[in-house]
């Protein structure tokens, strides 16, 4: 008996650590990654993001602030669950961030049926279109932006480019990356002779490098991501076909891409991203000097995406409140300058107007240091008309 | 002469070029007790498989009580009244002695096997019978003893008991003594005594004593094929016999 | 019209032949989990992480040494060593054990490993480049195929061959046959059968670490290489029937070839065609293509 | 018959751990999610541990029974009975389906058949998008409200009037389920598992018991995925995916093979273990991964079997180790 009483004990200490008993004058901020699992190399970096944006505010309307990580193991299933977890036993009601746009959805409905408020960076254009809601914000430009906003410059820059091949993951986010590529290159008057699917999981793209070979075109357009994307690069430059065509990976990581592929590999490649450290505004050099000085590190996309939405949540707390719809009315048309440069809030469909870049890999000698690895050839910010996006927010 | 209960007629078995059973032809009769013997090798086993439907037959046929059941399923067998027990104990280890039993008879009504909706209760299994048996096996009161717990002897009778539940008219018993310590021949011996008043019985047997004293025949097998069949005098005396088994311990 | 048709046709011959590499690069990948359970009927689902540790240990070896060659050497060599101490603690108790112990096990050392890589590497994946030598594409007409895939192609057989030479030709493999069979009877012949299994194990490790060094400059080294490779493995050697050589040679160019044409006509369907293809085959033949029963 | 444990012991220790788990868990969505994939693993439990079928399709009828119970649910109001039902119907058809033509094989190729089945579902879930919603999943599962005869209809809004409807079925299919493995069937599946050949020999159809009890963990799976698509008023793709059938296997284990307790307790351990750890390590899957091997090698009856010789030393009776495998 002494041991079950013992164990009772164990049991409601770990519950209370678990639980994170919440004072009056705490805020917590929940904190939506991939921890652990296959995506498990984001996560680690977004915890950094919005730990450093809660270090630099210090305190948001008089609350202690404090960070609680709920991690979704790489699977929307689980993420689904912890959150509705935290918010049935700790009125959660600030959420930032996702990797997958699935977990992006699912978490997005519980925390609206809780009235909370959601911030979240990913890609699949339903967010802030059909599937859009009040509760949910979105900071990273969609596929219509990410197509528009690199293609775009590669084209103006490479008259010469007539024909074009895709290389697209088959599911909803490479299908819509797909229209919109079609969409742009019909105005243009370039002709896309061909196009691959590849599944999620797959790992060998000599077949669908084949078939881009054989159709020579002026330009591969990689529509996918992640590490489905550094292995198309890596094996389409073993192919050969950086010295036959340009190459455009639309939806990159940034950094990691560019330091997963060393620069032998992605010397000339363009790469779009939603983040480059190099950004003059002001709002991302003092971002970037406090990365360097708390992690010694130059930010990646998750870490500075994570930031960003983490000073959205926390700065608008620290104006008017808790009260979500307060909150939820100010972010609404706000404008403010963040690391990307002036973004604002769209009321519309709650879709933030930030910048996309557009860089090009820099060869090894032309690094100015280990973190110089592109040169930012443009940043644009392209999005579809509000009316557009089909979004009705419920 | 009494009619035959078991009646094979050539029956073969192949794999590839080698013949395991080579137009093997023999009676049994009803009521009695049938030995077969031969070296190692001689198809023995092979035959008992046949028999029981363990494996298919080549060619041949296998008459039981008057149907040929050859290329009936395995499964299907004990129903008609073939029991087997195993050379090698082959029991359900985790399970009681009597659950054993009981599975063994149940067998008999396939349709029994598919009840989810209740536990296993005492009408499920016939109790006299299974009394009965225990009691010839001398194993009374070890109704709830997991059958690993049992003596390597004790399974071995368990497993004629095994093929006793299921009220067999023919029972195949593959080497029943094998393993078996010399005080626990005597018992296995004197149970194969006892079963001959209710069912007929074919046997395997490398050991001398139990073949002269238990069987009324006994059929010779070598290399696939019967060359000598008759009394347990008989056969002793029959050179073909002899020399098949010469360099073997007879 | 003639452009089309010449066109189809250095098409198909791209898909042939990539195929063919391809199922090679696949029977590499196959053919440590065929030896292993055909000399020790063992079933090893940790072989994928011993694929992917093979691919990062290639990659820190080539960070520090600044050498592809070192790096392509060690790979194998360390996680043959690394297999070798698994054995000796872990594996050898499970020789006797059912495949369902076996299987369990063996997930439970692949999350082991896969997550003791993640602390070690970090969870970004790594980079390697092909030797200077190797980079490039080598050209016949119209028909480019990389330096660095022929080389694996190369290294595929010249590896392939010498461990059939070893198992087929030599007494190694004759008592390691043997011993499997009957242990107790190969060790009253004073051959020291734990040694023996250890050996074999860790031969068929090493072929995984080998596999995992060659493709890492195709695919990079990631933790969760492992888990895409093992399924390949698997259904390579499935198809072939488990234990035979010849069958995972066989099982490793047909998914080959059916992976490279079917990116043609239905890319996204390639993992639901080569499931299906396994599906059949172990319907259709129940010990796979080469396997015994 | 057996000296198995009354029935009455089963009803009050599977009351009492509905009862007693939103208290001792975290939070009541946690103690839901334990209860739900208690009953997939006592699914998988069936097979493996009573017949001895090692299945790597589990995840297959846990995300078909997700995405049926989903689709009927959003397309049809039919409410809550008919969709279950419907579900259960779903998984066991298909559990039988793959039951039959798997068990033609044995051994490893068994083992890869089902995983090749479950394969091709996750890649088939995959690719109907226009059905399954794809990567994306099914959004907006509703849970139908319970339409009983007398009674004003239930709705199960909250999490934790959803618990309770969890709680409800999970202790109906748990003391069914405790039934079965206790039945004539039970013990026919009990004496494959232990020798299929003696099995056949003595008159069962050893492939129809196969098939059957691939109906029944198809069936308890199913429902389990239905609930949980129901419990996150979502239907992700992950549930179909491989790694789902390994956590199962792996909760299986865990608990303890042969003992229905054994499989809650193992879906209790994992989720608590799993939610507690992954917010204090990221890489807490080497845990996991070291606790399945040292329950494997050293612990082969799980923390059932622990519980039960430690409970039996404690009351200083502890006989034989024998004794013991007869009460799973």
């Amino acid at each position: 008996m002494l041991t079950k009483g013992k164990m009772i004990v164990a049991a409601a200490s770990a519950l209370m650590i678990t639980s994170g008993v919440a004072t009056a004058a705490e805020l917590t901020i929940y904190n939506v990654a991939s921890v652990s699992g296959a995506f498990a190399n984001f996560g680690k970096q977004a915890e950094k993001g919005v730990k450093l944006a809660i270090e630099a505010k210090g305190k948001a309307a008089g609350m202690d602030l404090k960070m609680v990580t709920v991690d979704t193991e790489s699977n929307a299933g689980k993420a689904a669950r912890k959150v509705k977890a935290v918010i049935g036993k700790d009125d959660a009601k600030f959420f930032i961030g996702s990797t997958l746009s699935s977990t992006a959805l699912a978490v997005g409905k519980e925390v609206n049926k809780a009235g909370g408020i959601y911030i979240n960076g990913s890609g699949a254009d339903e967010i802030t279109g059909k599937q859009c809601n009040k509760s949910m914000f979105r900071w990273s430009a969609p596929t219509y932006g990410a197509v528009n906003a690199s293609l775009t410059t590669v084209l103006d820059r490479n008259p010469n480019i007539k024909t074009v091949y895709t290389i697209t993951p088959k599911y909803v986010f490479g299908e819509a990356m797909l229209e919109n590529a079609k969409i742009l290159l019909e105005k243009r008057g370039i002709k896309l002779v061909g196009n691959s699917y590849h599944s999620l999981k797959e790992s060998e793209f000599s077949g669908y490098i084949g078939q881009a070979m054989a159709a020579k075109p002026d330009l591969l357009l990689l529509l996918n991501f992640g590490s489905l994307a550094t292995n198309t690069i890596q094996q389409a430059v073993n192919f050969g076909l950086k010295d036959k065509m340009k190459i455009l990976l639309v939806w990159s990581n940034g950094i990691d891409h560019l330091r997963t592929l060393g620069p032998k590999i992605s010397e000339g490649i363009y790469f779009g991203s939603q983040y480059w450290h190099d950004e003059e505004a002001p709002a991302n050099k003092e971002f970037v000097a406090l990365s360097r000085k708390m992690f010694g590190e130059t930010p990646n996309y998750p870490m500075a995406h994570y930031y960003q939405m983490t000073k959205l949540m926390l700065d608008a707390i620290d104006k008017v409140g808790t009260d979500p719809v307060k909150i939820r009315a100010h972010l609404e048309g706000l404008s403010y300058a963040g690391i990307t440069g002036d973004e604002m809030i769209r009321a519309e469909d709650h879709q933030v107007e930030k910048y996309f870049y557009l860089l090009e890999g820099k060869a090894k000698a032309d690094m100015n240091d280990d973190d110089d690895l592109a040169a930012t050839l443009s940043k644009k910010k392209y999005f579809l008309p509000t009316s557009e996006t089909g979004c009705v927010l419920g | 002469m009494v009619e035959a209960l078991l009646d094979v007629r050539n029956l073969t078995k192949r794999y590839g070029d080698f013949h395991a059973l080579n137009d093997v032809t023999m009676k049994v009769e009803k009521g009695s007790v049938h030995g077969v013997i031969g070296p190692n090798g001689a198809g023995k086993t092979t035959f008992f498989h046949c028999i029981a439907g363990t494996t298919p037959s080549s060619d041949g046929e296998i008459v039981f009580e008057g149907r040929n059941i050859e290329g009936l399923p395995q499964h299907d067998r004990p129903g008609l009244g073939i029991g087997r027990s195993f050379q090698v104990n082959s029991l359900f280890p985790d399970l009681p002695v009597i659950e054993n039993l009981r599975l063994a008879s149940q067998a008999l009504e396939p349709i029994h096997g598919f009840i989810f909706w209740r536990a296993v209760v005492h009408k499920d299994i016939d109790q006299r019978r299974a009394e009965s048996v225990l009691h010839r096996l001398g194993l009374d009161g070890e109704e709830q003893t997991l059958v690993r717990a049992l003596s390597h002897g004790q399974q071995r009778l368990l497993e004629v008991g095994m093929a006793l539940m299921a009220q067999p008219h023919l029972i195949l018993l593959d080497e029943p003594t094998s393993g078996m310590g010399v005080d626990d021949v005597p018992k296995m011996i004197n149970l194969i005594k006892g079963l001959r008043e209710e069912c007929t019985i074919l046997l395997i047997e490398h050991n001398i004593r139990l073949v002269s004293e238990v069987c009324d025949t006994v059929t010779v097998l070598q290399a696939g094929a019967v060359i000598a069949q008759g009394t347990p005098e008989h056969i002793s005396q029959d050179e073909h016999v002899k020399s098949a088994y010469l360099g073997e311990e007879l | 019209m003639r452009v089309r048709g010449s066109f189809l046709m250095s098409l198909y011959l791209f898909q042939t032949l990539n195929g063919l590499g391809l199922g090679l690069i696949y029977f590499l990948m196959g053919l440590g989990l065929t030896i292993i359970f055909g000399m020790m009927n063992f079933v090893n689902f940790a072989h994928g992480v011993f694929y992917a540790a093979g691919a990062f240990i290639c990659y820190q070896f080539i960070a520090w040494t600044g050498m592809f060659w070192v790096g392509l050497f060690a790979g194998p060599i360390v996680v043959g060593l690394l297999a070798l101490i698994l054995e000796r603690f872990l594996i050898r108790r499970l020789y006797a054990s059912d495949h369902a112990v076996q299987i369990l096990v063996t997930i439970g050392l692949m999350l082991i490993l896969r997550e003791s890589i993640l602390l070690i590497w970090g969870t970004v994946p790594k980079n390697v480049s092909p030797p200077e030598i190797l980079s490039g594409v080598l050209l016949i007409g119209d028909f480019a195929y990389p330096k660095y895939r022929l080389f694996i192609i190369g290294v595929t057989i010249v590896a392939s061959l010498g461990v059939w030479l070893l198992l087929e030709r030599t007494r190694f493999g004759m008592t390691v046959r043997a011993g499997s069979e009957n242990p107790i009877m190969v060790s009253m012949l004073g051959v020291n059968t734990s040694k023996l299994f250890a050996a074999t194990f860790a031969l068929g490790v090493t072929l995984a670490g080998l596999a995992g060094g060659l493709m890492a400059p195709i695919r990079g080294a990631s933790a969760f290489m492992g888990a895409e490779a093992l399924g390949i493995a698997f259904v390579v050697v499935v198809i072939g029937g488990m234990g035979s050589f010849v069958g995972a040679l066989a099982g490793g160019l047909i998914v080959g070839l059916v992976q490279s044409f079917t990116s043609g006509f239905w890319p996204e369907g390639t993992n639901v065609m080569i499931y299906s293809v396994m599906a059949l085959i172990i319907m259709l033949r129940p010990n796979g293509l080469f396997g015994r029963s | 018959m057996s000296t198995s444990v009354p029935f009455r012991v089963h009803i009050a220790a599977s009351v009492i751990i509905a009862a007693a788990l939103p208290f001792l868990v975290p939070s009541t969505v946690l103690a839901t999610e334990i209860l739900i994939f208690g009953m997939a693993v006592i699914g998988c439990n069936l097979l493996l541990g009573y017949t001895g079928l090692l299945s790597f399709g589990q995840a297959l009828f846990f995300g078909a029974g997700a995405y049926i119970a989903s689709l009927t649910a959003i397309h049809w109001e039919i409410g809550l009975i008919p969709v279950l039902l419907l579900t259960i119907l779903a998984g066991a058809i298909l559990a039988a389906i793959v039951g039959y033509l798997a068990i033609r094989r044995q051994g490893i190729y068994f083992v890869m058949l089902t995983l090749a089945f479950g394969q091709l579902g996750y890649y088939i879930a995959f690719l109907a998008e226009e059905i399954t919603g794809g990567e994306d999943g099914l959004l907006d599962v509703p849970r139908p409200p319970l339409e009983l005869p007398l009674l004003p209809d239930m709705t199960f809004a909250n999490d934790a009037s959803f618990y309770g409807l969890t709680a409800v079925i999970f202790v109906l299919c748990f003391l069914m389920m405790q039934r079965l493995v206790d039945s004539p069937l039970g013990s026919v599946l009990k004496a494959i598992r232990q020798n299929e050949k003696r099995a056949e020999a003595i008159g069962y159809q050893v492939r129809l018991y196969k098939i059957a009890v691939f109906a029944f963990s198809g069936a308890i799976t199913a429902l389990a995925g239905g609930l949980y698509a129901m419990m996150l008023n979502f239907a992700p793709l992950s549930n179909i995916d491989i790694e789902t059938s390994e956590q199962i296997l792996f909760m299986a284990v865990l608990g303890g093979l042969g003992s229905l307790y054994g499989s809650v307790i193992g879906a209790g351990v994992f989720l608590v273990a799993s939610d507690f750890f992954s917010e204090l390590w990221p890489r807490w899957m080497l845990l996991l991964g070291l606790f399945l091997v040292v329950v494997m090698m050293f612990a082969p009856g799980g923390l059932w079997h622990g519980l039960v010789v430690g409970f039996e030393r404690l009351r200083g009776r502890h006989k034989t180790s024998t004794e013991e495998n007869d009460h799973g």
